[in-house]
């Protein structure tokens, strides 16, 4: 195994996974010397009925502060103040996120500002402002995608500035993760799909970006081996319970590997086509990834062939020449987007082309292409690319994916030495 | 009466087990070889035990072997040595007394005696010159030692006992004789183990004359002179027994006070041998045959009481902080009748206070207070309580309590009254003595510490002065003459006697072998030879006798090693090598890795400690 | 316990190591500012950046490296122009004419907008005696980029083809990811600029 | 991949390792607010020069050290916690750094307790009171001759364990100047504690994906480098890689359950004071011998950790348990002669391995019978599968 010349890897988050996760809540806290949790999360869960789930499965041995459920879709920092104001009410000691990314950044918010003191979270602005133990602070991921609930930063807009602040320290990271397949059991099959593809996407950036290291290698050698075997069967029977946890687990799993190596390309090109064309994140990373593959194969050929194993499996790794292993990936996803595709009833796009609003109307416009590929330059995941993004080279692999064409492999710009890992 | 001319040669090996016993002859090489006594009884155990054996399983064996003088009339050869597989160590371990029980089973007729096995119930072995007869020992099972002896010593001249500490397999039960004690190493509870309350002889059946009676008398005379002359001898612990040495150690600063934290203190005076025999008014109780009388016994508090000696002094009274001479003589009897090892108590005592302090266990134990000693002392002989772990040693307790840095024994046997940061070479020796920490295998603190005869602080040449004492101690052992005789035989002769004590202490410092070999010996190898009958040559046999004590300590050595010892054994406790003390200005510690490398070059052992094929050839030593 | 056995430690000082990385600073924004003028693709990356932006470089932690310590005793026309020896950090800005100039090193009233601060003096080393690359650098954590981050690609990509335009291609290859060719970049261009980066880098 | 019905997993540790790491040390005390910490360290480390190689790396930061508290030999007791624990009162102190293994992590550990809690004995958590408070920032610099226990939630001091999850250091540091090992010996008893630990995470029944995926770089580090880094101890490579598997290694071990190697070693360790790696080295064997005889059922991923992807593809599916076996055995009998190979060998009197055998099975919980601790140490004793 690839020994790199330097890495760092953190991820005290405490997992606890199973069919009975949930239950385990109260006692976990307790040990944390935290009984009286708030819980926040946004209407959608609330309405699923996922947070009565959760105090079902608490009830009578944890009292539940509040619940503060009108978290929007992108957290901002004055939703974040208000839940301070319901959790110092109401006397709670800690914090319990349900649901996806936005909730989840919105609970970590909250969580400094109900530590540190204060009542705005603008104070606590900029790096290293967090120094010192939070309130206990447990997530249930509903999406099993993101992996939110396995990085530090948590991302919180101030709608005044139009600006995004990054909060980023270890103190953010939860104290517990509960993967309970319950709470991803009324997930949609389109939604199981993409998400399920953003944390795929985690996983094999994880796996050939330059800040890969060994942890997170096998962490995300497992994600993918987890989403890969379980998929499309679950995708096909919603109902598959030990489907969805392992889905859950990988998607975990992808977030602690991604959050230690950080992401490549496909997330720069995926965030940018987010921001200004609002295409979900989950469907950007399923149409990006073998693209951002193919990209970058001339670089790391090894390191993503090394992907077919989890992929596809050992049979098929040991029938393939070495060479043409990472051909095959790429292949594999494109094929497994392609199933996606039918099983969801052509709910999961393929390309960019395909992604259509409520309205019917193409969300991701060719005109748009040219925009969207100068601002890549406004996304950090650009770095820890294997090979130079430049915008003429992002607009190359944009029309592509848009026309949903593998790449002119001869149109990339070669000419780098040795990644270094 | 049958008169024996020079050694018998005949042991008794009984098997309890079997209920059989059978006699056998010591070959004539072998008692060239290891002389007798301690040095005998190591190789008829070598010849008959397998390593790994347990301590306290029907597969130990445990040897009695009577002294080559025993009986002659030499002054202060009345001992014996009793040899077996410690149940406090793991490892051989030897012990002597000076009781009764070795005069008898020697007008026994008996040389010695090798047990093994184990019995169903409770005995008591009879032993006369036709043999042995197991009688059931239900009536005393249970009693202390002194009841015990008391009732034993009726059907003959001499008894060993062991007491309840024995029976319930406390790891440092004792086995008394008389006043006198087979101490360290915890052979009561092997006694206890093979279920023997007590071997008593009938005695008095032969009579005993050394083969060259002329040879002998002369040298016996001379033997005489010296030990009357001596100061020691013939001083202080005639006067005031081995407690004469508390003084000696206050002044010199190796004096053990707070488990080992301090070297001097101001009250020590209060229960040192001079000021007792003034208080006491003590009169002498000793080994027979005796003339340097270094036990004494004088009427405590209304009662007449045996008279505490320097170490239960040492160990249950100042390394306490306990500093009151008549609770001391009472613990001192506790340990007594309940057949427990002082030093080892008193050393597991101080470690359960520390421990206590520090939060590791719970006890009512303190430094500076007497309560709950004596209940302690009687909770460990009946392992009560916590005294059931502390009846295992201070090793195997801080194994499970934890306090490892502080609990002061070697190799499991516990630490007695000389700290060595006072007397480096003596640090050495404790290291290196094949039983654990032993204060009989050199005795150096008496060159370095009190008659300034060596640096205690230099470390040259102290590996050398180390294994020539060892050696010379393990022939001595193996007569077996009292180790006190020492000072008469070693500081007596002419050219020690007139040299300036400054001159010896710049020889030793720089030329150790020289000055150690100009030291004459030669009355032990001439009284030994004059008793078996071999013609004494002089010097070569002096080499040859010195030759056979390195031998004995090979040997033992050798068997230890076979149980597992190696350097990671030969060390001192974590807190003598590492802290210093307030007494000494330049707070000490004891360099012991140094010396210890030179040592085991000397001594012909590998860097791990092993004794190597070559030495072992060299010395005749068996390799199994 | 004697606790005088344990004294405390100050941390000392790397002196050559801190001279190094202070010149070198002052070389390296220097030349960015020069090839902010000379170049076209540089220049065109400086476009995008908001007017008043202020970068700054700097080592951490910042008071291991105490700023006026040396100032008082230098000459006045020296701590103006803030050269060398003048703490371990560099300000860059972009003034009001849209020009992207060195600033010198003392930070004191300046909004500084994006910070990228090397965790230690050696992690500086790292990058600045080209053992690791800007992008390893921050893949090993070697430095923290903060502020407002949308802009770091810019300047990181004005710093990459700074160190074309300065560095000998057998250097430069270890600096940049992806060393342009020749269509991307002519030689002529390269070796122009190079020549007016220097020449700029000492004469204004 | 089989998930199992349910698991925790938590792996607290940040783990820095590489070229240049020692120095981002006061950037990590600095995210803690830390500005003094007490470097507690051991007396070999001292003479083997490689603490001045630490002070150097904090030369140009701001962070003062409180001290150097080397006094720490084989033994990790309360009475020396208390000194350090009084130094680091003295000084002002604000964090614990610990520059080596074994005893020094577990002294820092008992410090932090100390200081933390102010208290001055841990009589209180020996006797099953629980540490449910955040501690001081610990961190850990691993030096050579690790007892695997670095990175777990266990500190043994006095000979007595206390667990809790505050016990995980919060930062591990593995650098190459502090790595290299002193000698082979001592490189081959860290790997094979490591190799155990990790086996004993794998061929659990109850393992997890996140066990197997810390399991599995840290086996296939030992299973590239534990050869060369006992023949090349000095090798940099070498020694960092080991030392990171030695971590990765005790951060599964932690998430599992101990397996049958690992109780005994413990015991037989505390017992005769000969350290673990020694025995785990004839355990080890004789374990998977027994496991090989009685066809225990293990994962298959022990084979893919230890011999890689293709080679693991490459053999049919249901050799591949079987096969890890092997490797793992092929693996420790790499070490050759380097350490004893049998209990008799290292001189193990015999009447004690009933009672390991007994205390060990008490200790498993159920999980192995007395007799089959017995089987196992008496083949061990021979030394029959070395």
């Amino acid at each position: 195994m690839l020994l790199p010349s330097f890495y760092d890897f953190c991820c005290r988050v405490k997992t606890i996974s199973g069919n009975k996760a949930l239950e385990k809540i109260p006692a976990l806290l307790a040990g944390m010397n935290a009984y009286r949790p708030l819980i926040i999360t946004d209407k959608g869960v609330a309405s699923a009925g996922l947070v009565d789930v959760v105090k079902k499965a608490m009830e009578n041995k944890l009292k539940i502060g509040a619940v503060y459920d009108d978290v929007p879709m992108d957290s901002d920092y004055k939703i974040v103040n208000d839940a301070v104001r319901v959790y110092r009410q109401k006397g709670c000691d800690s914090i319990i996120a349900i649901g996806g990314g936005s909730v989840i950044d919105t609970a970590k918010g909250v969580n400094i500002v109900a530590s540190l003191g204060g009542d705005n979270l603008l104070d606590y602005e900029g790096y290293g402002a967090v120094k010192r133990k939070l309130k206990p602070f447990v997530v249930v991921p509903t999406t099993a995608g993101t992996g939110s609930e396995m990085t530090l930063v948590a991302v919180i807009t101030d709608p005044d500035r139009k600006i995004k602040m990054n909060f980023v320290s270890y103190f953010l990271l939860p104290d517990l993760a509960v993967l309970d397949p319950r709470m991803t059991r009324t997930l949609p099959a389109f939604l199981t799909a993409s998400t399920a593809m953003d944390a795929m996407t985690h996983a094999c950036e994880a796996y050939f970006c330059i800040e890969k290291n060994p942890i997170s290698d096998s962490f995300a050698f497992r994600a993918i081996t987890m989403i890969s075997e379980n998929l499309l069967n679950v995708v096909k029977n919603p109902g598959n319970l030990n489907g969805r946890l392992a889905l859950a687990n990988a998607s975990t799993m992808a977030g602690a590997a991604f959050s230690n190596s950080m992401v490549g390309m496909v997330h720069n090109l995926g965030h940018t086509v987010g921001a200004l064309c609002h295409v979900p994140h989950g469907v950007a990373m399923s149409i990006f990834l073998p693209y951002g593959l193919e990209y970058n194969l001339h670089r790391s050929a090894d390191i993503i062939g090394e992907i077919l194993f989890p992929l596809a499996g050992p049979e098929v790794y040991a029938s393939t020449r070495k060479k043409h292993r990472a051909e095959r990936v790429i292949e594999l996803i494109r094929k497994l987007n392609q199933d996606l595709h039918d099983a969801t009833g052509g709910k999961h796009p393929r390309f960019l082309k395909e992604i259509y609003d409520r309205n019917g109307s193409p969300v991701v416009p060719q005109s748009m292409l040219p925009v969207i590929a100068q601002a890549i330059m406004l996304d950090g995941a650009r770095l820890t690319n294997p090979e130079e993004l430049l915008p003429e080279d992002a607009r190359m692999v944009l029309e592509h994916a848009w026309e949903g064409t593998p790449l002119d492999r001869k149109k990339i710009k070669k000419g780098g030495r040795k990644v270094k890992y | 009466m049958q008169e024996i001319k020079g050694t018998n040669d005949r042991i008794l090996e009984i098997d309890l087990s079997a209920k059989k016993f059978r006699v056998t002859k010591i070959g004539k090489k072998d008692r060239n070889m290891y002389l007798g006594g301690k040095g005998l009884a190591l190789k008829l155990l070598y010849d008959r035990m397998e390593p790994g054996v347990d301590p306290l399983g029907e597969k130990n064996m445990i040897a009695f072997m009577m002294g080559v003088l025993m009986g002659t009339g030499a002054p202060c050869s009345g001992r014996f040595e009793a040899a077996t597989k410690s149940p406090l160590t793991g490892i051989m371990s030897t012990a002597s007394c000076g009781g009764p029980f070795g005069m008898a089973l020697k007008t026994s007729g008996w040389d010695g005696i090798i047990i093994s096995g184990k019995a169903k119930v409770p005995v008591y072995l009879y032993i006369d010159s036709k043999g042995v007869q197991l009688k059931p020992a239900k009536a005393i099972w249970g009693k202390d030692t002194g009841a015990a002896e008391a009732v034993l010593s009726k059907e003959g001249v001499g008894a060993l006992v062991i007491g309840p500490a024995g029976e319930n397999l406390v790891r440092f039960a004792n086995i008394r004789s008389g006043h006198r004690f087979l101490g360290r190493g915890g052979m009561g509870a092997v006694l206890g183990s093979k279920n023997i309350k007590g071997i008593v002889a009938k005695g008095g059946e032969v009579k005993i004359v050394p083969a060259k009676k002329k040879k002998f008398d002369r040298s016996n005379k001379r033997f005489f002179k010296y030990i009357n002359q001596n100061s020691i001898t013939s001083g202080s612990y005639r006067y005031y027994g081995t407690n004469a040495n508390t003084n000696l150690s206050n002044a010199a600063g190796i004096l053990p006070v707070r488990n080992f934290t301090g070297g001097s203190h101001g009250e020590a005076h209060k229960i040192s041998g001079e000021t007792m025999a003034e208080r006491f008014k003590t009169t002498w109780d000793t080994c027979k045959p005796c003339i340097i009388m270094c036990g004494h016994k004088g009427m405590i508090e209304g009662k007449e009481r045996h008279i505490p000696e320097y170490e239960t002094v040492g160990l249950l009274g100042h390394n306490l902080e306990i500093f009151d001479p008549v609770v001391i003589s009472e613990w001192n009897d506790i340990c007594a009748g309940m057949g427990m090892d002082t030093i080892s108590s008193g050393g597991t005592l101080a470690w359960a206070m520390e421990a206590t302090e520090k939060g590791l266990v719970k006890t009512n134990l303190k430094f500076g207070s007497t309560d709950g000693i004596s209940e302690m002392l009687r909770n460990i002989a009946y392992r009560k309580g916590i005294g059931k772990d502390l009846a295992l040693g201070s090793k195997a307790a801080s194994k499970k309590y934890g306090g490892e840095d502080f609990a002061m024994h070697v190799k499991g046997m516990e630490l007695p009254a000389y700290d060595p940061r006072g007397c480096f070479g003596h640090g050495l020796s404790y290291a290196t003595a094949n039983r654990g920490a032993c204060h009989l295998s050199t005795s150096l603190f008496v060159l370095e510490a009190y008659l300034g005869m060596a640096d205690p602080y230099a470390m040259r040449w102290k590996h050398y002065m180390v294994k020539f004492m060892e050696n010379a101690y393990a022939a001595m052992n193996s007569l077996h003459i009292c180790q006190f005789t020492a000072f008469a035989v070693f500081l007596e002769p002419p050219l020690i006697k007139l040299t300036p004590n400054f001159i010896i202490k710049i020889l030793n410092q720089n030329l150790a072998p020289l000055a150690l070999n100009l030291m004459d010996v030669s009355l032990w190898p001439e009284l030994w030879h004059a008793t078996v009958g071999k013609t004494y040559i002089p010097f070569v046999s002096m080499l040859k006798f010195r030759k056979a004590g390195e031998r004995v300590h090979v040997l033992e050595r050798y068997m230890n090693t076979r149980e597992g010892i190696s350097k990671k054994d030969d060390t001192l406790p974590l807190r003598l090598l590492t802290e210093g003390r307030k007494c000494d200005s330049k707070e000490r510690s004891v360099p012991l890795e140094k010396m210890l490398k030179k040592y085991y070059r000397l001594r012909g052992y590998d860097s791990n400690g092993i004794p190597k094929k070559r030495t072992l050839k060299r010395l005749g030593i068996e390799i199994k | 316990m004697n606790i005088n056995k344990y004294p405390e430690i100050q941390p000392g000082k790397k002196l050559i190591k801190r001279i190094y990385v202070a010149v070198f600073m002052w070389f390296f924004a220097r030349a960015i500012q020069a090839a902010a003028k000379v170049d076209e693709e540089v220049k065109k990356e400086v476009e995008t950046i908001p007017a008043n932006f202020t970068l700054r470089l700097i080592v951490n932690p910042e008071k291991a490296f105490p700023l006026f310590f040396y100032a008082k005793m230098l000459p006045r026309f020296i701590v103006d122009k803030g050269i060398l020896l003048y703490g371990l950090q560099m300000i860059m800005g972009k003034d009001k004419k849209g020009k992207f100039r060195y600033q010198g090193s003392d930070p004191r009233g300046k909004k500084i907008n994006l910070s990228m601060a090397f965790t230690s003096l050696e992690a500086a080393m790292m990058v600045f005696t080209f053992r690791e690359s800007l992008c390893t650098g921050y893949a090993h954590s070697r430095f923290v980029v903060e502020g407002d981050l949308p802009f770091a690609q810019s300047i990181m990509r004005i710093m990459d083809l700074t160190a074309v335009f300065l560095l000998p291609k057998i250097v430069a290859k270890l600096v940049v990811k992806r060393y342009p060719k020749w269509s991307e970049m002519s030689p002529l261009r390269k070796y122009l600029n190079r020549v007016l980066v220097y020449l700029r880098m000492f004469t204004v | 991949m089989l998930i199992p019905d349910y698991y925790q997993f938590l792996i607290h540790p940040k783990i820095i390792s590489g070229k240049c790491s020692l120095e981002n040390i006061p950037s990590e005390l600095n995210g803690y607010d830390a500005q003094k910490p007490l470097v507690i360290t051991g007396k070999n480390i001292m003479e083997r020069g490689l603490v001045k190689k630490f002070i150097k790396a904090f030369y140009d930061s701001t962070v003062t050290l409180g001290g150097i508290f080397d006094e720490v030999r084989d033994y990790a007791g309360i009475s020396l916690a208390r000194d350090a624990a009084f130094l680091y009162k003295e000084r002002g102190c604000d964090s614990i750094i610990a520059l080596g293994n074994g005893t020094v992590v577990d002294l820092a550990k008992a410090v932090n307790v100390l200081v933390s809690e102010k208290i001055d004995n841990l009589s209180a958590y020996h006797e099953g009171a629980s540490i449910s408070r955040q501690l001081k920032p610990l961190i850990i610099v691993p030096a050579c001759r690790s007892n695997g226990m670095e990175a777990t939630n266990v500190m043994t001091i006095d000979n007595r364990r206390i667990t809790a999850d505050f016990l995980y250091p919060d930062v591990i540091v593995i650098d190459p100047r502090m790595t290299p090992g002193c000698c082979p010996e001592c490189v081959a008893e860290s790997g094979v504690i490591a190799l155990t630990h990790a086996f004993a995470a794998l061929t659990d029944e109850a393992h997890n994906p996140m066990t197997a995926a810390v399991a599995h770089p840290a086996l296939s580090y030992l299973s590239e480098y534990l050869p060369k880094g006992v023949t090349r101890p000095k090798n940099k490579d070498a020694s960092i890689a080991l030392a990171n598997a030695s971590v990765l290694a005790a951060s599964a071990y932690s998430n599992t359950r101990p397996g049958m190697a690992d109780l005994l070693a413990e015991e037989l360790s505390i017992i005769t004071g000969i350290s673990v790696g020694k025995y785990m080295r004839i355990l080890l064997p004789s374990l998977i011998a027994d496991m090989q005889k009685k066809k225990i059922k293990i994962s298959d991923e022990l084979f893919l950790s230890l011999v890689g992807m293709e080679a693991y593809a490459a053999t049919p599916v249901q050799e591949r348990p079987q096969k890890g076996l092997d490797a793992a055995m092929k693996l420790i009998n790499s070490l050759k002669g380097l350490l004893p190979k049998s209990l008799e060998q290292l001189k193990i009197q015999k009447y004690k391995l009933a009672e390991v055998a007994r205390v060990a099975a008490e200790r498993s919980a159920e999980r192995f019978t007395d007799a089959d601790c017995r089987t196992v140490l008496e083949q061990a004793w021979e030394g029959s599968a070395v």
